[in-house]
C-alpha cells in the first residue's frame, strides 16, 4: 500500500470486492466493539483512511504480547490491518536487523514526525539502564527519544501498561511504565497478560479508521474493551448469584460449570473483554475452561496474594502474628490488671479497713 | 496500590493485629482485677449450670418487663440475626473467615443475603433514630454509642452497594467495604462493639452470683 | 476431538442471555413490520455460556434461503425460519469465524450487489466486449 | 394482741427532725473527690469491671425502674446513675485507661452532689434494673461502689447521716437500745408472751429492730410467739439485738462491717445453730449473703429470714395453724433484699397458703416485683417524699389489680412505705406483716 493511496483504494487494487470491503468493515466494527449500526461510519471511514506509520518498541518483555497478535488470526482480516498500517520498525518481525533496524526507525520518526504512532511492549527498568539495551541504547532513552514526536503511544500488554511482571515484588530492575516515564502524549493501555489479540488490532484499527484515541478509563485502557469487569459479563454469573460455587477444581461444582470464586478468580476485579470476545478466535477464555480468572489486565495483578487466594480472603499476613498480637495484648491486660489492683490494695490500706 | 489492595492488604492486617492485641487486652484486664471470693454458703445450685443457664436465659426479658421493651426486644433480635447471616453466611465473607481460622461451613444463596443485609440496615438505622430521639437514649449517648453505630452500618451499606455494584465501580466498592471493615475492627476493641466479647462473662457472673441465692438470673 | 469429548464437562450452564437475545429479536421484527429499520445484533457483544450459541441457532431454525459468499473468505448468510431474521457468519480465509450477526431486516446489505462492484462489472464487460 | 405502739404520724415526724441533728461536714471539695476516687476504686473489682464494660448503654433498664417510670425523668434512668463510676474506671482501672483518659472527664464536686440524688433520693438499691439487662449487668452493685464513693465523700443525706452515726457510736437507732428493749419485753412478758431475753446459749438467735421496737411491737411479739410455739430453744441479746445495717444502707463500709461483727460475734459467743433476722430485708441480705465474706471467712451458724423459718417448721410439723376458711385474700408484697437479692420467694406464699389464705400474685411478682418505692432506708429522706409517693402510685396500682383484701410482706422497710404512701393518698387496704398473719393463725 503506497503512503498516498486510501485504505479504499488499497483494497480495490487487491481484488477485494465491495461486498468483501463491506466484510472487513463490518469485522472491524466488531472488533473495535461499535455497535453494527456505526457500520456506516466505519466504511466511509476506511474508504478514506490513509496509511498510517507504526514504530513498535520492544523493551522488558517475553515476546507474548507480539505472539499473541502473530499467533493468533493471520492471515485474516486482521492482517489486512496491518497491511494497512506501516509497521516500520519492530525488532522481532522486521527483516532488516542491526544498524539497518535502527535507520529504519529513525527514518520512520523523521518521516512520519508528529504522525506515527507508537507502540511498546514490555517494561522500562530504571534501577540500571544497563538492565536492557536495544543497539546499545537504553530502553528509556530510546522510549524517550521515539516519543517525542508521536501522534500517541499504545502501551500493549501489562508490562508496557502497568509494569507488569518484571515489576513484581521486589521489582529487581526497576520496572516502570510506559505512563511513569512519557507524561506529556495520549497513551492508551491495552493491558493483558497478553492482551486480546482483537483488542490491539481494535486499537489500531480505531486509529486508522478515526486517526484518533478512543474513550480511555482511568487506568488508560480503551472503555470500549476495558469498560466491563469479567465478572459483569462472565456466563457464569447466574452461579455466583444463586450461591453456587466450585469448591475444587474436581468437584461437582467444578464439572457442572460452577462459579470459580472461591478458587481464587479475579473476575470481579478484572476488567477485560475476554467473556464476550474469548480467546482463540472466539472459543473459550480462562473461565469457560475452568480456571478463575487470574486478573492479568490489572495493575500488580502479580502480587495481590495469591491466584488461588479468594479476593474476600483478603491478603492479611500469617495466623502466628494474629496469635502474637493476642498474646501482647493478654501481656497488657495482665499488666494493667496488677497495676490497678496495686493502685486499689494501697486505697484499702490507707482505709485501714 | 489500589485501595482495595490497601484495604485487604496492609489495612486488614493491621486492623486485625489491633482487633486481636485489642480486644484480649480489655478482656483479660478486665476479669484479671478478679473479685472478691464469696465466702457465704450458697443455696443448692450448679454454679456453671447458673452462668450458662443466664448466658441463654438473658437473650429474652423476664414476663414482667416484655411489654415495656418490645421494640428493643424485637428489633435486638431482627437485627443480630440478620447481621449474623449477613456476615457469618455470606460465600465471600466465609472465604475470610476460613483463611482465619481454617475450617469453613455452609454458605447460604446470595439473595437471601442481600434481604438480610437490607433488614439489617434498616434496623440498625431505626435504631440509630431511636438512640437519637428517645428521651432516655438520647440522654445518656455519647460519642461511643454513635461511632459503633456507624463503624458496624458504613460497612453493611457499602457490601449491599459492592453486592449490587450500585454507584461505582465494584473494586472501588468492595475496597470502601473492606476499609470500612478495617475501620470496624480497629474500633471493635475500644468501643462498645465489644459487648459482643463481654456478654458471656458478664451473663455468666450475673447468672452464678444470683444462682448462688437461688435466683433465677 | 475423540480426547476433548471425554472430559466429563457437561455445558448445562446458562448465561441467562439466550431469552433476552431472542425478545431483542421479536421487538426488531416488530419495528420491520411497522416499516421501520432493521437491525444487527453482534453476537460477539452478548456473554454467551458454551454451546448457548448454537441453541440460538436451533432455537432460530432454518429458513428458506441460503446463500454463500466468498469475499475474503466465506460468508454464509442463512435466513431463519422467522422471516425476516437472517443469521451472517463471517468466516476468515482460514475458515475461522470472524463475525457472527443476527441481522433483522427484509435483506441483508451484504447480498445486494453494490454500486461499486456493478460499476467495476460494467467496464470489466465493456473491456471484454471491446476485445 | 395490740401492744402500744409509736403511730405512724409520730414516727413520720420524728423522721422529718432526723436531719436537724446532722453534724457538720468540713472537707474542702478536692478532698470529697479524692475521697470518692479512693472509694470508687476500694469496691472496684473483676465484676464490675465486665459490668462496665458490658453496658450497651441500651436504655432497657430505665422500663425496669420504678422512679424511672413514675416520673419519665430520663436521669433516673440506672445506667445514668452509676455514670462516674464508670467514668472513674475509664480513667484509672480499665485495662485501657490509658485510652479513655483523654476522652473521659474526671468526676467533680458537682458531680457528686447531682449523684447524691440520684444515687439516695432516686434508687432504693432493689435491683429490678438487674433483672432486665440484656447483658446480665448487676447494676445495683454498681450503685452500692457509688454509694460506697459518695459516703466515702460526705455526700450521706443528713438523715442517713445521723441514724449512721447513732449506730455506729452508740449501738442504737431512732434513740432505741437496750432500755427500750428491755422495756417492751417487760411488757410484752406482762401480757402473757414470754420472751427468754439475754440467755447465755441457745439454738436460736433472735435479733429485732429499732423500727420494730417502735413501730411494731405486734410483730415482735408475734415472732415470740411462734417461736414458742414451735418449741425452739431461742433468746434474744439486749446487747446485741439490732439487726438493721445503717451502714451496708449508706455505703459505709466501716459501719456495715462493724455493725455485721457485732451480731456475728454475739451469735458466735452464744454457740447459737440459727441468727433468725427479723421482717427486715436489708439485715437479712446483710447477714446471710455478705456476713460471712466480710468477715473472712464461713459463718458457724445458718441465718434465717422469717419466711424460711416459718416455713421450716410448718413443713417440719412443729408448728400448727389454724387454716382459716373465709376465703380471705392477700397479695404478698416481695421485698426485693429477700426475693431477687435472698431468693426467698416460694416460702412466704408456701406459708400463706398453709393459713388457706386466697394468695393473689400482682402482675409484676417474685424477682419482678416493683420495689416498695422507699427500701434500704431510703424512707428516712425528706427530699424524696414527692419521688416515693409517686413510685407507690405503681404498687398500688399491682395491688388494686389483684382485688386482694389485703397486702402482706415481710419487710418493715416495706411496710413502713407502704404505709406512708396508703395513708398519703388514703388508700384504705391494710398493709400488714407475715409474721403477724402467722401469729394470728397459731392453733392452740
Amino acid at each position: 500500500m503506497r503512503k498516498d493511496q486510501s485504505l479504499g483504494e488499497y483494497l480495490r487494487a487487491q481484488g477485494v470486492s465491495r461486498r468483501g470491503f463491506l466484510k472487513f468493515c463490518s469485522a472491524t466494527a466488531s472488533m473495535m466493539a461499535l455497535p453494527p449500526s456505526a457500520l456506516a461510519q466505519v466504511a466511509e471511514a476506511l474508504e478514506n483512511a490513509r496509511r498510517p506509520s507504526v514504530i513498535w518498541l520492544s523493551f522488558q518483555e517475553c515476546t507474548g504480547c507480539t505472539e499473541s497478535l502473530t499467533r493468533s488470526h493471520a492471515p485474516t482480516v486482521e492482517s489486512l490491518i496491518f497491511d494497512a498500517i506501516s509497521l516500520d520498525y519492530h525488532h522481532t518481525l522486521q527483516a532488516a536487523a542491526g544498524h539497518g533496524a535502527e535507520e529504519a526507525r529513525m527514518a520512520a520518526m523523521e518521516e512520519n514526525a508528529g504522525e506515527y504512532l507508537l507502540v511498546v511492549d514490555g517494561s522500562i527498568p530504571v534501577d540500571n539502564p544497563a538492565y536492557s539495551t536495544i543497539a546499545g541504547i537504553s530502553n528509556l532513552d530510546m522510549l524517550k527519544e521515539t516519543a517525542a514526536n508521536a501522534f500517541a503511544i499504545v502501551a500493549v500488554g501489562t508490562c508496557a501498561a502497568f509494569g507488569g511482571l518484571p515489576h513484581a515484588d521486589p521489582n529487581p530492575t526497576g520496572a516502570v511504565s510506559v505512563s511513569d516515564i512519557i507524561t506529556d502524549k495520549p497513551i492508551i493501555n491495552v493491558s493483558g497478560c497478553p492482551p486480546i489479540p482483537v483488542v490491539i488490532t481494535g486499537v489500531l484499527a480505531h486509529f486508522l479508521t478515526f486517526g484518533s484515541i478512543p474513550e480511555l478509563d482511568a487506568l488508560g485502557r480503551p472503555v470500549a474493551f476495558f469498560g466491563q469487569n469479567i465478572h459483569d459479563r462472565c456466563y457464569r454469573r447466574p452461579f455466583y448469584e444463586r450461591g453456587q460455587y466450585a469448591e475444587t477444581f474436581d468437584d461437582e461444582g467444578a464439572r457442572k460449570g460452577w462459579c470459580l470464586y472461591k478458587l481464587g478468580c479475579k473476575g470481579p476485579t478484572t476488567y477485560n473483554a475476554c467473556a464476550t470476545l474469548k480467546w482463540n478466535a472466539g472459543t473459550s477464555f480462562p473461565i469457560q475452561s475452568g480456571h478463575g480468572c487470574i486478573g492479568c489486565s490489572e495493575p500488580d495483578f502479580w502480587d495481590k496474594g495469591g491466584f488461588y487466594n479468594p479476593i474476600s480472603a483478603g491478603n492479611w499476613g500469617s495466623r502466628d502474628a494474629l496469635l502474637g498480637a493476642a498474646a501482647a495484648g493478654a501481656a497488657l491486660g495482665v499488666g494493667s490488671a496488677l497495676a490497678a489492683r496495686a493502685r486499689k490494695k494501697k486505697a484499702q490500706a490507707a482505709e485501714g479497713a | 496500590m489500589t485501595l482495595l489492595d490497601f484495604a485487604s492488604g496492609p489495612g486488614l492486617q493491621w486492623a486485625l493485629w489491633i482487633f486481636m492485641f485489642g480486644v484480649v487486652w480489655r478482656l483479660v484486664g478486665a476479669l484479671f482485677l478478679l473479685s472478691r471470693k464469696d465466702l457465704t454458703k450458697p443455696r443448692e445450685h450448679n454454679s456453671v449450670a447458673a452462668g450458662l443457664g443466664a448466658v441463654i436465659s438473658r437473650s429474652a426479658p423476664a414476663h414482667a418487663f416484655e411489654k415495656r421493651i418490645l421494640f428493643q426486644h424485637v428489633t435486638g433480635y431482627v437485627w443480630h440475626f440478620a447481621l449474623f447471616i449477613s456476615v457469618l453466611f455470606f460465600a465471600p465473607h466465609i472465604l475470610f473467615f476460613e483463611s482465619v481460622l481454617g475450617f469453613s461451613w455452609p454458605h447460604l444463596p446470595n439473595t437471601i443475603i442481600l434481604v438480610t443485609a437490607i433488614v439489617a440496615t434498616a434496623v440498625l438505622i431505626a435504631l440509630l433514630i431511636r438512640r437519637a430521639t428517645h428521651p432516655v437514649q438520647r440522654f445518656i449517648s455519647n460519642a461511643d454509642d454513635y461511632i459503633s453505630i456507624f463503624v458496624v452500618l458504613i460497612p453493611l451499606v457499602t457490601g449491599i452497594l459492592a453486592f449490587t455494584h450500585f454507584g461505582g465501580r465494584y473494586e472501588t466498592l468492595l475496597g470502601i467495604h473492606v476499609l470500612s471493615v478495617d475501620v470496624m475492627l480497629i474500633w471493635f476493641p475500644f468501643g462498645k462493639l465489644m459487648h459482643a466479647i463481654m456478654t458471656m462473662p458478664a451473663r455468666y457472673q450475673a447468672g452464678t452470683a444470683f444462682g448462688r441465692r437461688g435466683v433465677k438470673a | 476431538m475423540s480426547s476433548l469429548d471425554a472430559i466429563p464437562v457437561t455445558a448445562e450452564v446458562a448465561s441467562g442471555n439466550v431469552k433476552p437475545l431472542l425478545h431483542e429479536v421479536r421487538h426488531a421484527l416488530r419495528r420491520l413490520a411497522k416499516g421501520e429499520d432493521g437491525t444487527v445484533i453482534d453476537l460477539q457483544s452478548v456473554p454467551l455460556a458454551p454451546g448457548e450459541a448454537q441453541r440460538i441457532e436451533e432455537l432460530l431454525g432454518k429458513g428458506e434461503v441460503r446463500a454463500e459468499l466468498d469475499a475474503l473468505g466465506p460468508s454464509v448468510v442463512q435466513e431463519t425460519s422467522y422471516p425476516g431474521v437472517w443469521l451472517v457468519t463471517h468466516s476468515n480465509t482460514e475458515q475461522a469465524v470472524v463475525g457472527r450477526f443476527i441481522e433483522v431486516t427484509h435483506m441483508p446489505e451484504l447480498l445486494k450487489s453494490q454500486q461499486a462492484d456493478i460499476e467495476h462489472g460494467i467496464s470489466r464487460l465493456e473491456q471484454e466486449l471491446e476485445n | 394482741m395490740n401492744t402500744e405502739a409509736m403511730s405512724l404520724q409520730d414516727f413520720r415526724a420524728l423522721l422529718q427532725k432526723l436531719s436537724a441533728g446532722a453534724p457538720g461536714q468540713d472537707m474542702t471539695d478536692e478532698e470529697r473527690v479524692r475521697r470518692a476516687k479512693k472509694g470508687f476504686m476500694q469496691k472496684l473489682n473483676g465484676h464490675r469491671a465486665v459490668d462496665l464494660d458490658s453496658c450497651l448503654q441500651c436504655g432497657m433498664c430505665a422500663e425496669a425502674c420504678h422512679f424511672y417510670e413514675a416520673t419519665q425523668n430520663e436521669k433516673y434512668a440506672p445506667v445514668y446513675k452509676f455514670r462516674p463510676l464508670r467514668r472513674f474506671y475509664r480513667r484509672e482501672m480499665s485495662p485501657l485507661r490509658w485510652f479513655y483518659r483523654p476522652f473521659t472527664r474526671d468526676i467533680t464536686v458537682a458531680d457528686l452532689k447531682e449523684w447524691q440524688h440520684l444515687i439516695y433520693d432516686a434508687c432504693t438499691g432493689c435491683g429490678r434494673c438487674d433483672m432486665i439487662c440484656p447483658m446480665g449487668i448487676k447494676i445495683s452493685a454498681s450503685i452500692r461502689v457509688m454509694r460506697h464513693g459518695l459516703a466515702a465523700a460526705g455526700y450521706v443525706p443528713d438523715e442517713m447521716r445521723v441514724i449512721r452515726n447513732e449506730q455506729r457510736d452508740q449501738n442504737k437507732l431512732f434513740g432505741v437500745g437496750v432500755e427500750q428493749l428491755k422495756a417492751l419485753v417487760d411488757k410484752l412478758g406482762a401480757q402473757g408472751v414470754n420472751i427468754p431475753l439475754d440467755r447465755e446459749q441457745a439454738d436460736v438467735l433472735l435479733f429485732t429492730t429499732a423500727v420494730e421496737v417502735l413501730l411494731f411491737p405486734d410483730t415482735f411479739a408475734a415472732t415470740a410467739r411462734i417461736l414458742n410455739k414451735a418449741g425452739a430453744d431461742w433468746t434474744i441479746r439486749s446487747d446485741a439485738f439490732e439487726a438493721a445495717n445503717v451502714g451496708i444502707i449508706t455505703g459505709d463500709d466501716p459501719t456495715m462491717k462493724l455493725a455485721i461483727r457485732r451480731i456475728v460475734d454475739k451469735a458466735k459467743a452464744c454457740s447459737v445453730k440459727t441468727v433468725l433476722i427479723p421482717e427486715s430485708g436489708h439485715a437479712y441480705q446483710t447477714i446471710r449473703w455478705e456476713g460471712a465474706t466480710e468477715m473472712g471467712g464461713p459463718l458457724p451458724f445458718e441465718t434465717l429470714s422469717m419466711p424460711e423459718f416459718i416455713a421450716g417448721e410448718i413443713q417440719a410439723g412443729r408448728l400448727n395453724l389454724n387454716a382459716q376458711s373465709n376465703g380471705a385474700s392477700v397479695t404478698y408484697h416481695d421485698p426485693c433484699r429477700l426475693s431477687r437479692k435472698g431468693g426467698v420467694m416460694q416460702q412466704p406464699r408456701d406459708v400463706l397458703a398453709a393459713l388457706g389464705l386466697d394468695v393473689r400474685e400482682t402482675p409484676a411478682n417474685r424477682r419482678e416485683n416493683y420495689c416498695c418505692g422507699g427500701g434500704c432506708g431510703e424512707y428516712v429522706l425528706e427530699n424524696a417524699a414527692d419521688l416515693r409517693q409517686k413510685a407507690f402510685e405503681i404498687k398500688r396500682r399491682e395491688f388494686e389489680d389483684t382485688g386482694a383484701d389485703a397486702v402482706v410482706t415481710s419487710c418493715a422497710n416495706c411496710r413502713i412505705n407502704l404505709m406512708i404512701g396508703a395513708e398519703n393518698s388514703d388508700w384504705q387496704t391494710p398493709v400488714t406483716s407475715l409474721v403477724e398473719t402467722v401469729a394470728a393463725s397459731l392453733a392452740d
